[in-house]
C-alpha cells in the first residue's frame, strides 16, 4: 500500500485540518472532538443540516459544508461512522433553536450512532428530525437485509434539502424536502478495482483482470454480483436498468442524470458512461433538465462509478439551482 | 471456588479484553474484510486500548462504574455499528449491577442477559441473523443453565465464554440478514461473523481473568 | 486493463461527446475536427482565448471552457498533442476580431503542432499569440532537455489569463498577464502509481511497492528520480523545496497555494498533503492568500499529486477571484 | 539495374511504410513506453493507415503529388511531435521532386536531404540529440554517397535503409537532449528512440518498393 500519508491513525484527523485550512473563508473546524461547521453557525433562525458518516467518501461530507448546503459535518474514522460523541456537540453547534436535521446514509453503524446522538441532543433540548437515505437499488431483499444502503443520493439529498434550510423552511418542510428527494432517486454502482483502507494496508476485495463488481457500495464492500468486464456502454445499460425500473419513471417525465466517480477513475471514463445514460434516457422520453458528472461520494482510490436518477419536480429543480458556495459543489455565488 | 466476582476482576477483564481484542486485532478485521469493511478489528481495538488507557488513569470503584466507563468510551471511540452495540450491551450490564461491590453467580448472569438485551434492543438481530447475537445468546443460555445448576461464578463464566465460541463458529454457515454483510446475501456465507468472533473473545477473556 | 470505454480508439470522441452533452448550456462541441468552444463564441470585442493538448488532463482543457477562462478547447487523442487542423478552426471559430492567444504546455508535440496551426492562422488573417507554459521544476538542464514542461501552472494561467480577457484586455495584455502567471508559478510532481493508456493497454511504468517517482510529469512519462515511499509530509517538503528555491520568494510575499491530484488519489490524502505546505509556506514567512486542491490537472488514474506555489499581486489576485463559470472551476456567477 | 521510380513506386512504398508501422505498431509503443509516453507506434499507425486508406480512394498523379497527400495526412492525423516532423518531412520531399513523373537518383537523394532538412529545421535536433534526425542523417549521407558513386535508384535507397537501420541502433547508448525524452537525461541511455526507429521501418519500406 502507497497512500499519501503519514500514518493510518492521522489521516482522517490531519485531512480534515488540511481541509480546514484550505477552506478557512467557509468553514470552522473542531479538533476534538472532530467535525466540521460553516463559518457563523449557527445562522439565525435557520434550520441546521448535518450530516456525516464514515471518511474516505471525499468530497462528502465536509465538501459540502457551506451556504445552501450543509451547516456541520461529521467525519468518522475511514468506511467508520462517527460516533454520538462528535455527532452531539455538532448538533448543538448549529442548533439556532429552528431544529436539527440529520442525513444519514442507511447503514447499521451509521442509524444506530445518530439515533444515539439524536437522543441525547432531544434530551438538551434540540428538535432533531432524521432524513435516512436508502437510495442503492443495488440491495435487492431489503426485507432480509440491513435495508438499501444510502449512496449517490446522498449529495442531491443534500444540496436540495441544504436550499430548502437556506431559504427559510422550517424543520418540518426541511426534513420533507429531504425525504421527498430520497424517495425519488435511485443509485446503481460498479467498481473494477477496489479500494485499500489505510489501516487495513491491503485491497478490500479482489478482482481479476477481466471481472468487476456490479452493485457495490461506497465503503469497499463487495456488491451484488461479479461479472466478466464488459465495455462502458453495456455496464451503463446494466446500471440504469434496476434503477429506471424502480423509480418508475414514464415518458416525458423530467430528471437530473448523475454520474459519480468511485475516485480513482479518469473523469474522461465518467463522460463516455454519461454519454450512454443519456442516450438510454432520451430512448425513454426522459428529459435530462439537470446534470452533475464527477467525483461526489467516492470510495477512496476505488476505480468504478454509479449512475443516479432523480425524478425532478419544479420545486426540486428550483432547489437545485439554487446558490450554494461549498468546498465542491459551487454556482450562483 | 470463587464466590463473588469484585471490582479488581472487572478492571482485569476488561485489560484482558483489550489484551485479546489488539491480540486480533489484524484476524478480526480479516474477518470483517470478507464480509464487511474490514474495519472491525481497528474499531474495536481503538474502543478498548482507550478503554485499557483510561484505567491506567482512574480506578472505578465498583464493576458497575468499570462497566460504565467501557461502555462511555466504547460508543465514543468505537463508531461503526460496533461502538453502540458494545457500548449498550456494557451500559445495560452496568445498570443490571447497579452499586453491587461484589457479584454472585446470579448477578453475573443477570448481567450478561442485560447486555445481551441491549445488543437486541438497539440492533435488533435476531438469533441466525449472522451477527454477535448469535454469540450473546447462547452465552446467556448457558450461564443460566450454569447458575441454575448451581455452578460458581468461575464456571459460569467458563461456561458462557465456551457457548460463545460455539456460538461463533457457528455463524460461518449462516447467511448475514443484518449489518452491512447482510448486503452479500448468500455470498456471507462460509465467513465467521466479525462481531460474533469479538464477543467470543471478550467472554473468553472475562473467564479467563475470573 | 480495465476502463470504462467502449473502444480505445474511441475514447476521446466518446467523452467529449459527453462532456458537451452534460455541459451544453456551457459549450458547443464540433465533431469533425474535434474541438470544443464556449458557448456564442466568438464574444465579440473579446480576445479568444484557446488552449489544447493531449486528452487524458481532464478537467484540462475542455472543463476549463466558458465564461471568464478559455473560448476554446483543442483535445488530442490521449496524451498525444491535437494536430493543425483541429486548432486553426477552432482558432478561427474563436476570433472575434481581436486575436486568439493559444496557451500551450511546453512540449515537442504540443509546441510543433501549435506553431504550425498559428503560422496557418496569420495566413488567414488571424492575430495569434503564444503562451507557453513550462512551470515544472522537475526539469534541471533545461538547456540540454526540450525545456521545463507545462504541468499545473497551466490551470493558473488559463483562469488569470480568462479573466484578463473577460474584463475586455487586447491581445498583448492577455498575453502580457499569462506570461506573467507563467513567469510566476513553480510546480513539481510526485506519482506512487502509473497510468495505464487506453491504447497501450500496460502501466506507462513499473513501481515497485516501496517506490515513488519524484518530478513525474503529466503524461505518465517517468520524473526525475525514484526514491523509497517516505511519509506524506516529507513527500510533500520534497516538492516544495525546489518550487520555493526557484522562485526565490521573501518572506512576507503572498502566494496562491494549489495542491492537484493526478486522478487516482483520494481527495483526502492531497489535503493531507495541503496541510504540511502551508506549514512548510508559513514557516518560510509567506502568506497563502488563495488555495485550490482537487484534480485539475491529472494523468488519467496515475496515482500521485502536484504542488504548485504562484507569487500574487493584487492584479492577479483580482483576475483570479473574478467570476467564472466553467465546467470544472466556477465560482462568481 | 532501375534508372528511375516513379509514381507506383510512390505509392507503394507508402502503403509498404504503412503495412511495416501496422506491423511494429506495439513495438515502437514499446519502445516510447520506456523514454517517452508510450503512443508513438499508435500515433504514427493512425496516421498511416490513414494514408493508406486515402490512397485506395485518390491515385496521385505524380511522387510529389503521392508525397504530399502523405504530408497532409500525417499532419493532420499524428499529432504529437513526430506528426509535424514526419509531416514536415514529406511536404520538403514533394516540394524537392516537384512536378516530377520520375526520379533518378539525383533528385531521390535530394529528396530524401530535404525530408531531413525539415526534421531539423522544424524541431531543432542535432545529430546525436537521440531523435530520428539520428537515423535521417545517415541515411541522407549513405544515399549521396551512394549517387556519387554511380548507384542506381534500388541502391541509392538501399544505402539509405541500411545506415538508418544502423543510426537507429546507434541511438541505444545515446542520452536524449530533444524531446519526452530528454526529460529522463541519462536514465534514457540504453533504449532505442523510437522516432529512429520508425524512419528506419519507414526507410526500408522504401528499398524494399525500389
Ligand atoms: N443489527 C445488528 N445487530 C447486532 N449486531 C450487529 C448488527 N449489525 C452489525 N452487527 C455486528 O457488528 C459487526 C460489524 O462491526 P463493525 O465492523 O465494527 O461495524 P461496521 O459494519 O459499521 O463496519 C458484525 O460482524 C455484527 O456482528
Ligand atoms: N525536436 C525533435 N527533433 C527531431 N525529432 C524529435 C524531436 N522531438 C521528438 N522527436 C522524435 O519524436 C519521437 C517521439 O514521437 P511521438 O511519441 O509520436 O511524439 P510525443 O513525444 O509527442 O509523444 C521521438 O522518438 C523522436 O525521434
Ligand atoms: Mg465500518
Ligand atoms: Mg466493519
Ligand atoms: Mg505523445
Ligand atoms: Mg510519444
Amino acid at each position: 500500500m502507497k497512500k499519501l500519508i503519514n500514518d493510518p491513525k492521522s489521516v482522517v484527523d490531519e485531512s480534515v485540518q488540511g481541509f480546514g485550512l484550505a477552506h478557512a473563508d467557509l468553514v470552522s473546524v473542531n479538533p476534538d472532538p472532530l467535525f466540521v461547521t460553516r463559518s457563523g453557525a449557527p445562522v439565525p433562525g435557520k434550520v441546521g443540516l448535518l450530516s456525516g458518516g464514515g471518511s474516505g467518501h471525499e468530497p462528502l461530507h465536509a465538501g459540502y459544508v457551506g451556504i445552501g448546503m450543509l451547516d456541520a459535518a461529521v467525519p468518522g474514522a475511514v468506511f467508520t461512522s462517527p460516533t454520538p460523541d462528535q455527532i452531539l456537540p455538532a448538533t448543538l453547534a448549529v442548533d439556532s433553536g429552528a431544529g436539527v436535521v440529520h442525513i444519514v446514509k442507511n447503514y447499521t453503524g451509521d442509524v444506530l450512532n445518530f439515533e444515539m446522538a439524536a437522543e441525547l441532543a432531544e434530551a438538551e433540548g434540540v428538535q432533531v428530525r432524521t432524513v435516512l437515505v436508502n437510495d442503492d437499488v443495488a440491495v435487492e431483499d431489503s426485507l432480509y437485509t440491513a435495508g438499501r444502503r444510502g449512496v449517490g443520493g446522498t449529495v442531491l439529498v443534500e444540496k436540495i434539502a441544504g436550499a430548502a434550510a437556506e431559504r427559510g423552511d422550517g424543520l418540518d418542510a426541511v426534513t420533507e424536502i429531504g425525504r421527498r428527494v430520497n424517495a425519488n432517486v435511485r443509485t446503481m454502482g460498479v467498481a473494477l478495482a477496489a479500494c485499500t483502507v489505510p489501516h487495513a494496508g491491503v485491497p478490500s476485495f479482489e478482482l481479476a483482470d477481466n471481472e468487476v463488481e456490479i452493485g457495490i457500495g461506497i465503503h469497499g464492500e463487495p456488491g451484488r454480483h461479479r461479472i466478466a468486464m464488459e465495455n462502458a456502454d453495456s455496464i451503463t445499460e446494466r446500471l440504469l436498468a434496476p434503477v429506471l425500473a424502480d423509480l418508475q419513471l414514464q415518458s416525458g417525465e423530467k430528471v437530473l442524470l448523475f454520474v459519480n466517480g468511485m475516485g480513482g477513475t479518469p473523469l474522461s471514463e465518467l463522460y463516455i458512461v454519461y454519454r450512454h445514460a443519456a442516450a438510454v434516457l432520451a430512448e425513454a422520453g426522459l428529459v435530462i433538465e439537470r446534470s452533475l458528472v464527477g467525483n461526489y461520494i467516492t470510495a477512496l482510490e476505488m476505480q468504478g462509478c454509479s449512475i443516479s436518477v432523480l425524478r425532478l419536480d419544479d420545486e426540486l429543480t428550483a432547489l437545485w439551482d439554487a446558490p450554494v458556495n461549498t468546498a465542491a459543489l459551487r454556482w450562483g455565488i | 471456588m470463587r464466590t463473588t466476582l469484585d471490582t479488581e476482576w472487572a478492571i482485569a477483564w476488561l485489560q484482558a479484553a483489550a489484551d485479546a481484542v489488539a491480540e486480533h486485532r489484524v484476524e478480526l478485521s480479516e474477518l470483517d474484510r470478507a464480509i464487511g469493511d474490514g474495519d472491525h478489528g481497528e474499531n474495536l481495538d481503538r474502543g478498548f486500548s482507550a478503554i485499557a488507557a483510561k484505567l491506567r488513569e482512574e480506578a472505578p470503584a465498583t464493576p458497575g462504574a468499570a462497566f460504565k466507563l467501557a461502555a462511555m468510551t466504547l460508543m465514543s471511540k468505537v463508531g461503526g455499528a460496533a461502538g453502540p452495540l458494545y457500548g449498550t450491551a456494557f451500559l445495560r450490564a452496568a445498570t443490571a449491577v447497579g452499586e453491587a461491590t461484589e457479584l454472585d453467580p446470579v448477578l453475573l448472569a443477570g448481567a450478561l442477559t442485560a447486555a445481551r438485551d441491549g445488543v437486541v434492543l438497539r440492533g435488533k438481530a435476531e438469533p441466525g441473523d449472522k451477527t454477535m447475537v448469535d454469540a450473546w445468546t447462547p452465552a446467556v443460555d448457558a450461564a443460566k443453565s450454569a447458575v441454575a445448576a448451581g455452578a460458581d461464578v468461575t464456571s459460569v463464566l467458563a461456561a458462557a465464554a465456551a457457548a460463545a465460541e460455539a456460538g461463533a463458529t457457528a455463524t460461518d454457515p449462516l447467511t448475514a440478514r443484518k449489518g452491512r454483510a447482510s448486503y452479500l446475501g448468500e455470498r456471507s456465507a462460509g465467513h465467521r461473523d466479525p462481531g460474533a468472533a469479538s464477543s467470543a473473545l471478550i467472554l473468553r477473556a472475562a473467564a479467563d481473568t475470573a
